[in-house]
């Protein structure tokens, strides 16, 4: 009930590749989050899998049976579009009731399920009203009710939350978690913001240009990124990568020069690295503190982000741009040098062609 | 969030009677669901395009195919009886003889020079009417289209001449237009002496324009004014947020967009204006001499009110009058397809 | 008024005339002359008697000669304006007219005859509608039994015809399929086939059927008009597919797609197409009158032709009866224009 | 049984029809009789396929008589009197009856005569007195020309844009349009020489040219509305015009009947009529002749011709000439005078014509082309060979 | 040149209030966020400014002239909708081009601007293609590009990065700032992300149903948000808010009951609070710590969530909700109790109606 296989699963719109072969597995039951850059492909395997796009080739099962030629209405999921499709010619409620009215559901029943779900989202105001006359966020949400009340055995949400506030957003994805509970079904989540990724998903998609670069848990892809690009892409902000040569490969430690000479010394894994292989070194930027110590660098401040809990310092550091979140207030300005220590952050590494070390 | 119960679109009396009247439909509907589903089930989606389908081909197959088919038979037949059984084949003498000409450019070196005359004029009246068509209805239902006061006034104000049968068109523009009619009248004190309009070669000719003009236009904007409320209304404020003056919103925003539904318009002015009759023949009979002899009044005065009838030439000139008219439309639809896909969000 | 005038002139955005509003306006002032101006005098016209009808130069309004009852002769005498010879004018009454001259009196003395040249008299006209015209048909023909034909031709018709052209554009125009080019093809060829030409091979097939002299005879070749499907086709390309996905979601099964989704997001069109099957199927004339020759089955546009004979047409009836005619269609264009004026299928999406 | 009448009508004579038939059910109860009246159109281009394809009602009201007339039932067997029939409508017999039979397939309803009319005010204020009854088509055309010129109206004649009317002067100046073998014969100089004035009045101004310009090929158009607004002075046009003029000109001026004028060969109009017939696929032959019986009897004939202003075709009622038309109108009555003593003047070659399979192709290919030439299309020399090549084809089109 | 006034700005749908009286004043080159809960009159405003929705009464003034009846394409702004309102039948290039041929450019310096947009939004790609080829993100770039390539006197953006991935969020937005401070163009921009309000506004603006309940530069919102809502609002995730009565006032110090008897000394300043008034203490997730000691307060954990860089611990403090933001990785299992200790974060203290003392 739910278990949903991709095999070898490609689409191309004329001769624009998109997908390059998708292959995933995806346990009844399970929260799966896609994530990947503007125009990776995200929408277009949801769609692929909700049987809106033919797939070029490959197959797609589900509960092991190929549903390639079954049509999306008789594949049993729900989908929230990205674009929100909603009826422009019912009342928001009608909206809602569309789609168990299609499977012939008890009025009483209906009007149940629509009641439940629109105090979820906090929609009952607008419940008569047309979709034309919501402001955006409440039109988001009425598509997210219109796929919650089939109760389908998977979802597919389409960057569900995407304009809704701070506050709202994390009300409505806790129901969708708990929701996700509830019913225990499959869900496959499309989001760009990490919060949610990482909160909500059982494991993480990484795509990247019609092509999977990791899968695993949220942790797993936060603490050992199996590329720069995975490392890059999870967390916020962004990891921060210095670029260096191998200077010299003791036991133990990995003695790295940076571009304008810098040497660094980082207690390395077994590793079979040659002294003068070009190097990445990934440094979140949360885990650098200020001040010098053992392994400190110089960084010189670009600019400083306040905001408010946090602050976010853009600084250069061996000509690289390098950034560093400090928890609180500070009242740094623009322009001066300041030391980093390095002391207490995991330090990545990867070789030249991106791959961790 | 105090956002007071909905009151905005509070059901009028209209609406009301409207679900009372849909609600057994809402039950047929409902009803038939259930069968089609399981056909869905079984035939899949291309299955139900042809179940769509279907019902229109049926009935069309039956009473326009199979006519126009029998039709063809008919003009490779000759004699003057009107049923088929009794009419002997003849093979291509009809289309033989409509092509008898020694020189095409002149009309009265052919055997049929009436139907060469129909054809030229018909060729003129064509061009002529279905660009000015086009361009007043386009005018009349971008204008309807404004947020005007007593709106169904002046959409019923433009629309009124459809609703009226070509003979009283005819008519009213022959009292109209004659020696003594009430142009001449209105005229008159303007110093303009009475003009017998029909009998004039020229002004016949642009009667028969414009009084089918008057007659059609309406027709035409309308389904241009069903257009153009298609068009998302969110395209004309992008184009307001980018300055753009309403004669440029109108040829990069309105036309592009408009152009499925413009397509509909120029393939059926198209067509129609091929095959004007009615009105044309009550106002000016096809006259002054044979200026406005259109096809039409030809096939029909040939298979219909010669004596003997000649259904065979009727049919013959009548195939080929849609020959020309399946080339022109394949032209309009392949540049109107281009638009088609433009038009797809 | 002020008001009202602002609210009647109301313009394009803000402040001052634009050129669009004065294109409007001359556009609007014209086409209530040119559009409505002949209709509105064919209106007056089938107020007028046969003579009047006749009569050149036409005047706008139904005008007939005023006549007086006077002393001493039993039929009301035409009245006339008259220049009597030393330049007066008087209003007299016509007793007869012998050749050039005519015998006239003054109503007021009724004795005394005056003989006046028919050319310094002219009839004092008046105001009148002859409404006999309408009258007239009412008593001459079964007009509710026609009446009656025609809306059930009408409505049977338009209904079939939304519904069947309907699901055709549907096909059409949102699905992929063998054989979709070719049938949009052939449906368009056929839009060039005008049907008196057809009309011979049509009528055997009606006949064969057996539906000559049957109401169906003459709405079933109709239905499937080739201008409906293309019309409601080039409409429903505008509709955006991502509807039909989210449809198709939903659970909804094609034929719910068709007519929960697609069907009233096409109102504007089928409006129109409805506007026009009706004014089609209620103006239709040759064909109505190749199926149906008994006089029950008579459609009111049937049933008006009978004015129409071989040398003479009785045109004071039939206007009348073209304007009694169209109050229902012109109802129908009121009730059903509303409709167009609902395009809504692009604010469902982002 | 059923008896179902296909009927036209140019006026009153529907309801005279309706009337009539009442009474006639009152009398026959076992028999229904319904009219269904249509427009002429129907009886002209519907009526035939219907013919064709064995439908039809079972008695119609018919101008095509003898194209049609293989459709048509013979009575002869079936109604009461044969030798009544023969003797008073039998003069018209062979217009509505195949070739070489002695059918009875009806009678006509009217019959009518091309015939001019001319606005005697109109000459009395020009001060030209009307040409006598033996007048030519050359004295009206100068006196005519005199009334237009004095009394500035854009014409002086009009004739109705018909190939039948035209008809009427090329006999009288001597036409014969059919052959030896019965088929058309090539125009002769009769025809040319009449074609020729006309075409020359048109362009003198003398003839109207409006009403043959304005259209092209056979369509019918009269110019009977330039009669009624005394715009013309002299109207050739036919019998059953009467009515009309009655209602429409009442007091304007004084009009008056002249009959034909004359030609060097002839003085005659053209005879013409509509019949009415009983077809030959009814299922109630018996009904149908009881019908037709009693709507041909003497005193039915002679009440419908009085209401309806309609010369009858009953030789027995002309020849006591004691119609009392039901008008108050003394002009019509004159009018009406002046015909049917016309009717029994009618040229024979006139006579043949409604009786001849080719008149209407004669008289479209006659039309189609002189209109050609007055529109200035044409040379009147290519439209002479035009006329006799459009027949010459239109014969061998049909096979026969 | 870009200075916008708004006074008492009323706006209704029917009888739908929207917005009940706006008072604003913009400055030239000024960049003032909009935030506020969905549905809350944002857009409506913004199209308001534009010129799109008529205002109901009020006036809207550009450099001190009232344009009430000025039509939006002679306002001279520039926008980017919510809903994209991108052109379909036209290529993203001629998406791009079209405001600037209506002002009669040359053709090299179009191509130019739209090089340039293209570029910095990551466009180029897909320069040839329809709107509707394109990805949700891909989609609201061009969106983006529409708007700046104009470079008018001021720009309207409606949730502008709402469907891009954070990293294209953080650079797109770093390019609007470089934009903004090289055209030294007004801006006006609705967002519901925390960090883009901080980091990109020179005034925030919370809206709230359709009023306004504070204006100020970020970090004034956030140390010293007006009332209980601005306070919830800004921040992420929101502040705590714990319930209590004032048990007692002493000079500099105030003793709060919590709702089962936990007594809270909180230094005051000069207080105008009665013993027993009801008090709500606001304490962001981010300054709580971990440990007893001084301040401390004892929490039980409902929920543990694991963001990689920090973790969000759902407590429950005295019968009431409490999150807890702490740094790092941690292994915390729900359900366990642990010490919270509030030393070190600054309270913010609200009456009963909300407003800050
Ligand atoms: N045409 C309309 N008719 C009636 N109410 C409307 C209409 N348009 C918007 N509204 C209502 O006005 C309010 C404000 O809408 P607006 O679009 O300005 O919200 P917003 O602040 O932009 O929200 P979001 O963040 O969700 O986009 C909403 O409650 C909405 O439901
Ligand atoms: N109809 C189409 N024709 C051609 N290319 C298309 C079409 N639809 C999408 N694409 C391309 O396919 C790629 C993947 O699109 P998709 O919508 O799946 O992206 P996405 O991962 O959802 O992006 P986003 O986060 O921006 O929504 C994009 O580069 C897009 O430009
Ligand atoms: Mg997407
Ligand atoms: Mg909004």
């Amino acid at each position: 009930m739910g278990q949903i296989t991709l095999s070898n699963v490609k689409k191309s719109f004329g001769n624009i590749d998109v997908l390059h072969g998708i292959n995933l597995d995806i346990n009844d039951g399970e929260l799966v989050v896609f994530v990947g850059p503007s125009g990776c492909g995200k929408s277009t395997l949801l769609r692929a899998i909700a049987g809106l796009e033919k797939i070029t080739s490959g197959e797609i099962a589900i509960d092991g049976k190929p549903v390639n030629d079954v049509t999306a209405a008789d594949r049993g999921l729900a989908m929230v579009f990205q674009s929100y499709a909603l009826y422009p010619h019912m009342s928001v409620r009608q909206n809602l009731a569309f789609g168990l009215e299609n499977s012939k559901m008890p009025k009483a029943e209906i009007d149940e399920r629509i009641t439940e779900a629109a105090r979820m989202l906090e929609i009952e105001p607008y419940l008569a009203r047309r979709p034309g006359q919501l402001s955006g966020g409440q039109r988001q949400r009425v598509a997210i009710g219109r796929a919650i009340v089939r109760r389908p055995v998977a979802f597919l949400l389409d960057e569900p939350l995407s304009n809704l506030d701070a506050e709202l957003r994390v009300s409505t994805r806790a129901e969708l978690a708990a929701l996700h509970a509830r019913l225990s079904s499959t869900m496959i989540y499309v989001t760009h913001d990490q919060v949610e990724a990482m909160t909500l998903a059982d494991r993480i998609v990484v795509l990247r240009a019609g092509k999977i670069e990791q899968v695993g848990t949220p942790l797993e892809l936060y603490n050992t990124p199996a590329n720069r690009f995975v490392a890059g892409f999870i967390g916020a902000p962004h990891m921060n990568f210095l670029e260096g040569t191998v200077s010299s490969v003791q036991s133990g430690n990995l003695v790295v020069a940076l571009a304008d000479g810098y040497q660094l010394a980082i207690p390395a894994r077994e590793t079979s690295l040659e002294q003068g292989a070009r190097i990445t070194l990934g440094i979140r930027p949360q885990h650098v503190t200020l001040g010098s110590g053992d392994k400190s660098i110089q960084a010189k401040i670009k600019l400083v982000e306040a905001l408010g809990s946090e602050t976010v310092l853009h600084t250069e550091v061996a000509g690289q741009k390098f950034l560093v979140v400090i928890p609180g207030q500070h009242d740094l300005a623009s322009g001066t040098d300041i030391d980093l220590s390095l002391s207490s952050a995991p330090i990545h590494l990867f070789d030249k062609d991106g791959h961790r070390i | 969030m105090t956002a007071p119960l909905e009151t905005a679109s509070k059901p009028s009396a209209v609406q009301h009677l409207g679900a009372i009247a849909l609600a057994p439909v809402r039950l047929v509907m409902g009803l038939i669901d259930r069968p089609l589903r399981a056909l869905q089930r079984m035939t899949g989606l291309s299955g139900m395009a042809i179940f769509f389908l279907a019902p229109n081909m049926l009935i069309f197959g039956i009473f326009v195919l199979l006519p126009l088919f029998i039709n063809f038979v008919y003009s490779t037949t000759g004699g003057s009886a009107l049923f088929l059984p009794e009419r002997s084949y003849v093979g291509a003498d009809q289309y033989q003889r409509l092509f008898d000409c020694s020189n095409y450019l002149d009309p009265l070196t052919c055997q049929e020079d009436a139907f060469w005359t129909a054809v030229s004029n018909t060729f003129w009246f064509v061009v002529l009417q279905v660009t000015l068509m086009i361009g007043a209805a386009l005018v009349t239902a971008l204008i309807l289209n404004r947020n005007l006061a007593a709106r169904s006034f002046w959409r019923a104000v433009f629309f009124f001449p459809v609703l009226l049968s070509p003979v009283v068109v005819g008519l009213i523009w022959r009292w109209i237009l004659q020696r003594q009619g009430l142009l001449n009248f209105i005229l008159y004190p303007f110093g303009v002496d009475p003009y017998t309009w029909l009998t004039d070669r020229t002004w016949s000719f642009a009667a028969a324009v414009g009084v089918s003009l008057w007659a059609h236009m309406g027709f035409y904007a309308l389904i241009l004014l069903a257009g153009l409320q298609a068009i998302p209304k969110d395209l004309y404020e992008a184009a307001d947020m980018d300055g753009t003056k309403p004669a440029r919103v109108f040829w990069r925003i309105t036309l592009p967009l408009l152009m499925p539904n413009l397509v509909v318009v120029i393939v059926l002015a198209l067509i129609r204006s091929v095959q004007v009759f009615d009105e044309v023949y009550i106002l000016t009979g096809g006259g002054p001499g044979t200026s406005t002899l259109f096809i039409t009044q030809y096939i029909y005065e040939t298979g219909f009110v010669s004596q003997p009838r000649n259904p065979g030439l009727a049919a013959a000139a009548s195939i080929l009058m849609g020959l020309v008219l399946v080339v022109l439309t394949l032209v309009q639809l392949g540049l109107g397809r281009r638009g088609e896909k433009k038009g797809k969000r | 008024m002020g008001r009202a005038a602002a609210f009647i002139l109301r313009r394009r955005g803000g402040k001052g005339w634009h050129w669009t509003d004065i294109v409007t306006w001359v556009w609007l002032i014209g086409g209530l002359f040119i559009m409505f101006g002949p209709a509105l005098w064919l209106m007056f016209s089938s107020f007028k008697t046969p003579a009047a009808l006749a009569e050149f130069p036409p005047s706008i309004l139904p005008y007939t000669s005023q006549q007086v009852s006077v002393e001493g002769h039993d039929k009301p005498l035409t009245l006339y304006d008259v220049t009597l010879p030393d330049g007066t004018t008087k209003k007299l009454a016509e007793v007869r007219r012998i050749g050039l001259f005519s015998q006239m009196v003054d109503p007021a003395k009724p004795d005394e005859t005056i003989r006046v040249n028919i050319n310094s008299r002219k009839p004092v006209q008046e105001l009148s509608f002859a409404t006999e015209n309408y009258t007239g048909p009412f008593v001459h023909f079964d007009f509710f039994r026609y009446l009656w034909n025609s809306v059930f031709v009408t409505v049977m018709a338009t209904l079939i015809t939304l519904i069947v052209n309907s699901m055709a554009a549907f096909a059409l125009s949102k699905y992929e399929f063998r054989g979709r080019s070719v049938a949009m093809l052939i449906i368009l060829a056929t839009l060039m086939v005008p049907l008196s030409v057809i009309m011979v091979p049509l009528y055997s097939i009606i006949s064969a059927l057996g539906l000559f002299n049957n109401l169906w005879g003459v709405i079933l070749p109709t239905v499937a008009t080739p201008t409906g499907v293309f019309i409601l086709r080039q409409y429903m390309l505008t509709i955006p597919d991502e509807l039909i996905d989210a449809a198709r979601m939903d659970k909804a099964s094609e034929w719910q797609i068709y007519w929960r989704i697609v069907l009233p997001l096409t109102a504007p069109a089928l409006a129109v197409l409805a506007i026009f099957s009706v004014v089609w199927r209620w103006n239709d004339f040759l064909w109505p009158l190749i199926v149906l020759s008994r006089k029950e089955l008579y459609t009111l546009q049937v049933g008006l032709s009978i004015y129409s004979g071989e040398l003479n047409v009785q045109w004071h009836f039939i206007l009348a009866m073209t304007v009694v005619t169209m109050i229902p269609v012109v109802l129908v264009f009121i009730f059903l224009q509303r409709f167009i004026t609902t395009g809504i299928a692009g604010t469902g999406l982002k | 049984g059923d008896v179902r009448i296909m009927w036209y009508s140019d006026g009153v004579e529907g309801e005279v029809l309706a009337d009539l038939m009442k009474r006639f059910m009152d009398q026959n109860p076992d028999i229904k009789v319904t009219i269904d009246n249509v427009a002429f159109g129907v009886i002209k281009e519907q009526l035939p396929v219907q013919l064709e394809a064995g439908h039809g009602p079972d008695i119609a009201r018919v101008t095509a008589l003898k194209d049609l007339s293989r459709h048509w039932l013979d009575l002869r067997p079936l109604i009461s009197d044969a030798a009544y029939w023969d003797a008073n409508f039998g003069a018209q017999a062979d217009w509505m009856r195949p070739d070489g039979s002695n059918q009875i397939s009806g009678f006509m309803t009217q019959v009518t005569l091309t015939g001019g009319f001319a606005n005697k005010t109109l000459f009395e204020q020009a001060g030209v007195p009307l040409p006598g009854p033996d007048a030519t088509w050359d004295d009206w055309a100068a006196a005519s020309k005199k009334v237009a010129d004095s009394q500035q109206i854009p014409f002086a004649m009009a004739l109705d844009r018909s190939g039948h009317r035209i008809t009427a002067p090329n006999i009288a100046f001597g036409a014969n349009y059919i052959g030896a073998d019965g088929k058309p014969a090539p125009l002769d100089k009769g025809a040319k020489d009449f074609i020729t004035k006309f075409v020359g009045w048109t362009n003198d101004g003398v003839m109207s040219k409006d009403v043959w310009v304005s259209a092209a090929g056979q369509t019918y158009r009269a110019a009977a509305d330039d009669f009624i607004n005394a715009q013309l002075a002299y109207y050739y046009s036919g019998s059953w015009q009467i009515p009309n003029f009655a209602t429409k000109i009442g007091n304007g001026f004084d009009w008056v009947a002249t009959g034909s004028p004359c030609g060097p060969a002839a003085c005659t109009g053209m005879p013409g009529g509509a019949g009415l017939v009983a077809v030959k696929y009814t299922k109630n032959p018996k009904d149908v002749a009881k019908v037709m019986d009693y709507l041909a009897s003497e005193a039915v004939v002679k009440e419908f011709s009085e209401r309806t202003l309609f010369i009858p075709a009953h030789k027995g009622i002309l020849d006591k000439g004691d119609l009392n038309f039901k008008t108050e109108d003394p002009q019509v009555k004159a009018a009406l005078d002046v015909f049917v003593k016309a009717s029994k003047t009618t040229a024979p070659a006139a006579q043949k014509m409604p009786g001849w399979r080719w008149a209407d192709t004669v008289y479209g290919a006659l039309v189609t082309r002189v209109a050609q030439v007055i529109a200035g299309e044409l040379p009147l020399d290519d439209a002479f060979t035009r006329i006799d090549s459009d027949v010459a084809t239109k014969v061998k089109d049909s096979g026969l």
